[in-house]
This record gives structure tokens, C-alpha cells and sequence, in this order.
């Protein structure tokens, strides 16, 4: 795999200043990689960070603006970031209602989060976080580190980004959050590995004719590897494993995320496989957003999540949201 | 005794052998993580290297308290946190002294482990870094070459095992076989220590 | 290359029935194969009809909507579409105030929409043309089938849409059209070839360590092959091909456009690099845009296309629209 | 005389070789092209033998315009039209009689090539399915046979050229040295003469 770069070293600094340039409605500091709406501090509003290793955009940068992230904190590619980029991120959006870390569940974000809140504390920043765990390919046990964070992701973003635009308070805020993640449920089918700068080559070994079951969206390895299977297949298997875990009654937004080197037009198709799943099972879908949103790299593959809501949290998906990556109402 | 010189010496020696041994640390993470181990130590121990030039601390203490919070500040990932940990919780249990024992060394570097351990919730058997600094530490009585001996053992010794700790964990058993690449750079870490004994003995 | 597919036969209409789920705000028609904004004919504005070959989504079905196109028509896999999918389409979005057909240079497209054009004039529906060719990369001769259409079509389908909404007439959004597409210029490169598939492996063979310059977006292999350049050296060659031809006076509108499998983190550290060459050589960027756009399905790559604008059309590509594929202001 | 079933049979045998080399067709169009000119005839030749057996239309004129439109409306592309008009114009020509002689068959053709180069505007040698059409419509004086071997040897004769339409002129002179796929099929087109007219023989 070829790559549109300089140096490997420089991948997230050039991607920053790209960014900055592209969106002026954007603060981003380059040298201490952190994107924050322009207007933040918002008075009376509660911050929302987010970040997380490079790589899976346009999360978490491409999520910042009215409505959805405050500020996001990229790490090195596939790496968590440092302490340092999240207390400079709270510092910059914290009006003093108080600040909700948005951490997906792998033991270098989860560590690195706790220390920032930790020092934002110290620096008389109120903080909470709120994990984010919804792939089910993950056994969630004393065995693992736990469920790992995905597409939910996007949801738990959105939904609290809209909670926190109204002026709702942090400890409201935070429990959306929560919810929106105990509601919500991913899985993830790779067709390639992808390619990181550091390595140069593909993160796995994935022979034609296979694909990997319960993939990660940093390269790991899936949880199992089959004979490759057609779009129909891979969306019952996909749609199945997520039921098996949960069987939602209310109607659920639907993500169908490409891993980032899958066509749109594929990504369409497998829609249409995973809706026809989701009706044979009897779940209502309210809302589906097709498109690439939680990548990793050059991956070809797919991931689904479904997340249950109510009128509530329909509405706060609903409501405006203006970044990047997501945009609409306004 | 051990003086800042040392403490200085075995965070370059250290990162001169991250240096050399990046790609097969990626490797090993590309087998069972995210392939960029390699490169997050090699970020952080440039990271030190420079920042210990620059502010040149004069006690054992102070050389690991800001080695270790400079790993946090630059590695980021899991292992940014826990060797961050490691090196700053020893070197707090340093204190301030401008030489120190061997001995004294030997029980700060096990509250330096246990901190980890309480921070990441790895146990021996984890297949994760803990793996190669527990033995470690507890051979560290013997001498530096018996504790370089018994990370290095311990390091091998978790390829049979399964993960259940950080990004392997998920492969379930498909992470058994492989070796562990915190583990390893773990090796690396104490290796480097009887290298920078040998420099002082020059 | 590995396919999220069923079988190569029902892509596309696998594709538009997962749009159909997707989008309740369109109406597909999957058998006749055209994609109509929900509301058409709005009395008294002009319909926008655009199509081309599938496998460069989101263009055309991402982009119809309010303020953009009034319908699409996907043809095969990088085939163009039938005339009989264009009249229907014609049919479907006229008012009476007409339709312009929104062509993207290569021959089959042309002679399928004038085709149509015919047809649908004998069906006493009023239609005006416009042609796309944008495209540097070739030379425009005697000798060639004239000069690409590529990423200035999102360019001419946004701003002509936004004047088409606006209520202007049929010959007014004709001549923004037309004057969108002479102010346009682009340049692409691929890192790699696509796959199609009818054919199931890469439509060129591409080695590691080369890249093509002058890529075209139907797996067509480009102008010249080159050994492997940094981001920064691809993008002084997009940037200074363009502005060999072309030296713009005024402000330009910038689209740096994946060509599908390169990641995001990627496209805007090239977006960085092209706004270094752009300011080097004198040229501001009033706006910009970064993101997969105009693809050729699985191909890694970029282009980059410019164009210059008035103050009228950057009001135009201001206003606001509501696609799939594009949505801001509303 | 040729009547409707020949050209009936025309159409089948064509569909046929189609079916036979698309993927030796879509390996041509991948090599200066978008690697679809087999499938794309594949899809347009399946809808015409389905649409004449359903219809059977029953004049020689009928049979090619309705397979010329069916062309126009199923495969798209360049070669939908480029095909599509060839049938249709060359079904025109031949007006509504129930038997056509070859002589008045070989005007015919010649009408619809002519109709294909103004719709396409290429002329001899720009390497495309007119340096097959061309010299078979020549040819066709001299018979089926003739024709078929001009139609051939006119495709094979493409490889040198440098393309002048189509997608494979963008390629300028990297499009030398690839025989071009509408010739090729043209050339199949052509040759399905013949065989129409044996299987009438038996
Ligand atoms: N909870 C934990 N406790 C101790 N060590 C851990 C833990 N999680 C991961 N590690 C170590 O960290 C190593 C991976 O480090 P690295 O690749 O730099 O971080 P990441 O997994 O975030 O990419 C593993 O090989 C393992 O030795
Ligand atoms: N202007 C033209 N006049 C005559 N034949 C043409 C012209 N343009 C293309 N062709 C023929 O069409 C063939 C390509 O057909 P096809 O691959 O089906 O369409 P597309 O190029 O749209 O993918 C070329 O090989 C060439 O013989
Ligand atoms: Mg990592
Ligand atoms: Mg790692
Ligand atoms: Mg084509
Ligand atoms: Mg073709």
C-alpha cells in the first residue's frame, strides 16, 4: 500500500494543518494537537472532549463544532493521546459548567484520560467521563480489557453534543452519554488489513478469499477469520452477533460505517442486506447514516451499530449539528 | 552506589536500544496489537534523552520523576501511561538522596512495578510488560545480569500465554504464540541497566 | 481486492435500495434506476438531471436534493447510464420551467444524454446541456476525446443547483452552469488502480513504488507514470499542471477530492501541502473542501480541482443544500 | 435472400460469441479503457436475444431496429449508442421488405457505419470499432467470409494505432501497442455473419 505522505512522523501534524486550513470555523493548535470550536469557551455550556489515536477519522476531529465535540484531542496514529492534549482541551472549552471526557474502552485512552482528569481537577476543572464499550465482538470479562469502543462513538458524540448545546448540566449530560452507550451495540468485518505509517505494511495477513469477524478498528486482528462470505451473509452474521447480545424494543438508529477503503457504493448495498436483516428480526429502524465515520485507514470492510432510543434521544439526534464529518439542521 | 549519572546512562542506553529494536517491537505489536509499539517508545525515550540533556536533574530521583512524566506527556497509548508510572514511582521512591544502593534501587523499582500493576490491573501471567519487570525486580537482589536473565525469561516466557490485558486481550487465543511486545521492550529496559553499570566501570 | 458485495450483477441495485432505506427523503426508483428528490417537479424551478457510470458515490445519487441536483441516473459500473434512464428522470423533475442535463465529458456520457435530450424534447420537455470537462490531464485536441469531466462536476451540480432553487431560469442556470465549468480545472493521481467488478482485479497494474499522474476516474491508467512522490511533491504537480493552464484572478473555490481508499488523515495533510503551493503561486482560496467526493471506487489517490469565482457564485456555493453527500445551511 | 430469421439468427450468434469472449473483451478495455466493453455488450446482446424472442418481429428492418434500440436502452457506455445506431440505421435502411438481398444488406450496413461515424465522429484509424466496420463493409461484396477476414484483419491492425476517441485517447501514445476492444467485437459482429448463414444452409 502506497501512502499520500511526507514522512511518517509528520502524518498528524500535516492532517492538523490541512485541517486548520480547510476550516476556519476551527481553532486548531498544531504543535499541542488540540481542535476546538472556535467559539469555545460557550458560556453556560458544559465542554465536550473527546480524542483519541489518529487515523479513524473524521472521528474525533471532524465531530467538533456546534452541537456535537467542544474539542478533540488526536494522538499519533492508532496511539492514544497524552494527559497534556486533554487538559489543554478542557481548559479550552471549560465556561465553568464543567467538562465530560468521552473515552472509548482501550487501556491506553482509558489511561490516559484518568491521568488528564486527575490534573484538570487539579486545575479546578469539574470532570466527568463517560466510557464507551459497544462492540460486541469483544467478550466483555476479567479476561479482556473489556468491550472495545466504536461506532457508538459517533452516537454518544451527537446525542450528548445535543444534550450539552441546550444548556442541559454535566451531570445530565453525562448520564445521556451513558445511556447512549449502554444502549448501543457495534461489530465490525474487515475484507483487508490496513496500513500503518510505522510499520508500512499491512497490520495483518489476510489472504484473499478471507475475512476477518470482530475486527478492531486499530488493525487488531479480528476475533475470527472465515472464507469470504457476500454482502448478505456478512450482514447476518454481523446484524446476528449484535441481537445475540441485546434485543432492542424500541426503534434504534442505525450506523452502517465503512472502515474506510470500502466504496460508498458497496457500503449502500450492504444497507440494504443489513435493513433486510433488521425487519426479518423485527427491529424498527428510526434513523440509518451510511457513510465512512469511524475508520481505520485503509481498511476494507464495514461495521454496524444499532442504538435503541426514545423520543429523547431521537430528538437529540435530530437537533442541529454543524462539523465536519456530520451536519445538518444547520 | 548508583548516582544521577547512572539513572542518566540507563534512560540513554534505554533509548538506544528502543532505537535499534523499534521494528521488531512493532512487529511483535502488528502480531497481537496495532503495530506501533516500536514507534511509541522510540518517541518517548527520544523525548527523555533530550529533555534529561537539557535539564541535566542531579539526584536519582529527580532523573527518573521527569523521565517518567516526560513518557506520559509524549508516548500516549498504553504503554505511555505504564512506563510513564514506573519510571516517576520509582523515582519517587528514590527521594531526594544524591546516590543511592543497589538494594534501595532494587525496592523502588518494586514500588515503581506495583504501581503499574495497581494502574493497569495486569497480573504475572497477563502476557503483558509486568511479565518481564516482575521477575525483574525480584532478581534484582542478584545483580543487574541476573535481572536482565530473568526479564528476558520472563519476556519469552509469555509467548504461550493468553492475553487478557491491553489491545491483545481481544484476540482471545489467537494472541497465544506470539511473544509480547511491552514484555519485550520491558527486557530492554532492564537489560539496559547492567550496560550502564558497565559505562560507569569504564 | 476483496468486494462487500452480493454478486457483480446486482451492485448497483443493491446500492440504490439501501439508498432508498437510507434516504427517505429521495425516491429511488431501483428497477428504472433514477434517484428524485422526494419533492419534484417543484413548480417553477428548473430540474437539475445529472448520471454517469456508478462507482463514483457519493456523486451523482449523494448530491440530489434541495439546492443541488433534481435527479440522477447511475449507470453500470463506470458505464454510463441509458437515455431512457434520462428522460425518465426528465420527465419526473420538470415544472415547465425545463431541465438541464449536467454531462460529464466522455463519450458514452455524451452520446447517451443527447440521445435522451432528443427524446425527451419530443416529449416537449425543454432541455438545455451542459458539458463538464475540467480535467488537465488531457490534452483537449482533435486528437483526444476532449479534456475529462471530474471534480468541477461537484462544482457546476452545486452551484448551478443553487441558483436553479433560487427560481432563476432555465438559460441563466444553463450559463452559470457552463460559466462554473470554464472556470474549473483539475488534476488527479492515483497510488493505486480500482477494481471493478466485471473484471475483479486491478484495471491497471500499478507496482509498488510508482504512481500514476493524470488519472482518470474510471480506472483508465493516467498520463504519465512516475516513481513514488511525497504528498508534497504530488501536490506541486496537481497544483502547477492546473496553473499552467489556467492563472486565476479571482478568489478560487478548492476541492481536494479522495479518490477512495486514501484515508482522510491523508487527504487533508495533501490539503496542506496544496495550500502551500496555492499560496506560493499567488493564488487565494476563498473556500475549501476535503473529502471523498468524486471516487473511482477502491482507487487510492487524490485530485485536486480549482475554480475561480465571482461574488455571485461563491453566494451560490454558499446557499444552502441538503444532500446526502453535501448539506450545509440547512 | 436474407429474411428475418437470418437476422434473427444474427443476433443469437452474436449474443453467443459475446457471451464467449467478454472476458477477453474487458481484459482489452482494461488494458486502454474502464474494463467493461465485455460485459457491457454481454448485458446489451442477453436483452436483445431475449426481446427478439419475445417479439419476433417478422422484416429484416424490423429485427435490427428493435435490436438497435434495445441496445440503446440496456447498455450505455460509448458502445450502447455507438452499437445500438449501427443496428437501428442499417434496420432503417432496409426498410420493411420480408427478404433483403446481401447487395442490398451491404448498403444498409454501409448507412449504418456511416451513422455511427457521424454520431461518433471518428474516422478511419483512430483505433476504434470503425477499423473493423469499415473494411468488413467493404468487403462485403465478396461475401460473408470476406467480410469477416477484412473485419479481423482491420481489428488486429488497430494494435499499432495511436487512439484518437474514446477513453482510449486519453491514454495519447501509451494507448499504442493494445488492440482496441470495439474493434475486436465489431470484428465478432461481423463474423457471426457467416455463421448465421451456415446454420441457414443446414
Ligand atoms: N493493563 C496493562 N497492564 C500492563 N501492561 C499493559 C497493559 N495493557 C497493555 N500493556 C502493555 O502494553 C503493551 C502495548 O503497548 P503499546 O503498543 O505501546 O500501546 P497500545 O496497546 O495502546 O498500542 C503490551 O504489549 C503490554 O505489554
Ligand atoms: N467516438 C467513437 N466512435 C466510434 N467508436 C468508439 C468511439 N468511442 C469509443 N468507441 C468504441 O467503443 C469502445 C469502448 O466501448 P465500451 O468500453 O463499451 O464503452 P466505454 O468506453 O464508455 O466504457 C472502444 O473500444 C471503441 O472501439
Ligand atoms: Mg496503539
Ligand atoms: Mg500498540
Ligand atoms: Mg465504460
Ligand atoms: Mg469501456
Amino acid at each position: 500500500m502506497k501512502m499520500l505522505i511526507n514522512v511518517p512522523e509528520t502524518v498528524v501534524a500535516d492532517a492538523l494543518r490541512g485541517l486548520a486550513a480547510a476550516h476556519p470555523e476551527l481553532t486548531v493548535d498544531v504543535e499541542n494537537r488540540v481542535i476546538v470550536r472556535r467559539d469555545a469557551p460557550v458560556a453556560g455550556k458544559v465542554g465536550l472532549v473527546s480524542g483519541g489515536g489518529s487515523g479513524h477519522e473524521p472521528l474525533h476531529g471532524g465531530f467538533v463544532g456546534p452541537g456535537m465535540l467542544s474539542a478533540a484531542c488526536p494522538g499519533e496514529v492508532f496511539t492514544s493521546p497524552v494527559p497534556d492534549q486533554m487538559v489543554r482541551a478542557a481548559a479550552a472549552v471549560d465556561s465553568g459548567a464543567g467538562v465530560l471526557f468521552i473515552v472509548k474502552n482501550y487501556t491506553g485512552d482509558v489511561l490516559n484520560f484518568d491521568m488528564a482528569a486527575e490534573l484538570a481537577e487539579d486545575e479546578g476543572i469539574q470532570v466527568a467521563k463517560v466510557l464507551v464499550n459497544d462492540d460486541v465482538a469483544v467478550t466483555d470479562s476479567l479476561y479482556t480489557a473489556g468491550r472495545r469502543g466504536t461506532g457508538a462513538t459517533l452516537f454518544v458524540e451527537k446525542i450528548a453534543g445535543a444534550a450539552a448545546e441546550e444548556g442541559q448540566p454535566l451531570e445530565r449530560v453525562e448520564s445521556i452519554a451513558r445511556q447512549v452507550n449502554e444502549n448501543s451495540r457495534s461489530f465490525g468485518v474487515a475484507l483487508s488489513a490496513c496500513t500503518t505509517y510505522a510499520k508500512g505494511s499491512p497490520t495483518f495477513d489476510l489472504p484473499d478469499g478471507e475475512l476477518e469477524l470482530g475486527i478492531g478498528i486499530h488493525g487488531e486482528p479480528g476475533r475470527e477469520r472465515r472464507s469470504m462470505m457476500t454482502s448478505g451473509e456478512i450482514a447476518d452474521f454481523a446484524v446476528n452477533a449484535i441481537l445475540d447480545d441485546v434485543s432492542p424494543r424500541n426503534p434504534v438508529l442505525l450506523l452502517v460505517n465503512g472502515l474506510g477503503a470500502t466504496p460508498l457504493l458497496e457500503l449502500y448495498g450492504f444497507n440494504a442486506e443489513v435493513q433486510r436483516v433488521l425487519a426479518a428480526r423485527g427491529v424498527a429502524v428510526a434513523r440509518t447514516l451510511v457513510g465512512n465515520y469511524v475508520t481505520s485507514l485503509d481498511m476494507a470492510g464495514a461495521s454496524v451499530t444499532l442504538c435503541q432510543i426514545d423520543e429523547e434521544l431521537l430528538r437529540l439526534w435530530d437537533a442541529p449539528v454543524k462539523t465536519a464529518g456530520l451536519r445538518w439542521g444547520i | 552506589m548508583l548516582d544521577a549519572d547512572f539513572f542518566r546512562r540507563w534512560m540513554t542506553v534505554t533509548a538506544a536500544s528502543v532505537e535499534r529494536e523499534a521494528d521488531r517491537l512493532t512487529d511483535l505489536d502488528s502480531a497481537i496489537g496495532d503495530a506501533d509499539h516500536g514507534s511509541n517508545l522510540q518517541r518517548g525515550f527520544r523525548a527523555v534523552a533530550a529533555v534529561l540533556e537539557k535539564e541535566a536533574p542531579d539526584t536519582p530521583g529527580a532523573v527518573l520523576t521527569l523521565a517518567g512524566r516526560r513518557l506520559i506527556s509524549t508516548v500516549g497509548g498504553a504503554s505511555g501511561p505504564l512506563y510513564g508510572t514506573l519510571l516517576r514511582r520509582t523515582g519517587k521512591a528514590l527521594g531526594e538522596d544524591a546516590e543511592v544502593s543497589e538494594a534501595r534501587f532494587a525496592e523502588a523499582l518494586r514500588a515503581g512495578v506495583d504501581a503499574v500493576m495497581a494502574l493497569g490491573g495486569a497480573a504475572p501471567g497477563d502476557k503483558t510488560m509486568i511479565d518481564a519487570l516482575l521477575p525483574a525486580v525480584d532478581a534484582l537482589g542478584d545483580g543487574f545480569a541476573a535481572a536482565r536473565a530473568a526479564a528476558e525469561e520472563g519476556a519469552l516466557a509469555t509467548t504461550p500465554l493468553q492475553a487478557r490485558k491491553g489491545r491483545a486481550s481481544y484476540l482471545g487465543e489467537r494472541s497465544i504464540g506470539h511473544q509480547d511486545p511491552g514484555a519485550t521492550s520491558a527486557a530492554l529496559l532492564i537489560a539496559a541497566l547492567g550496560e550502564s553499570a558497565e559505562a560507569d566501570g569504564e
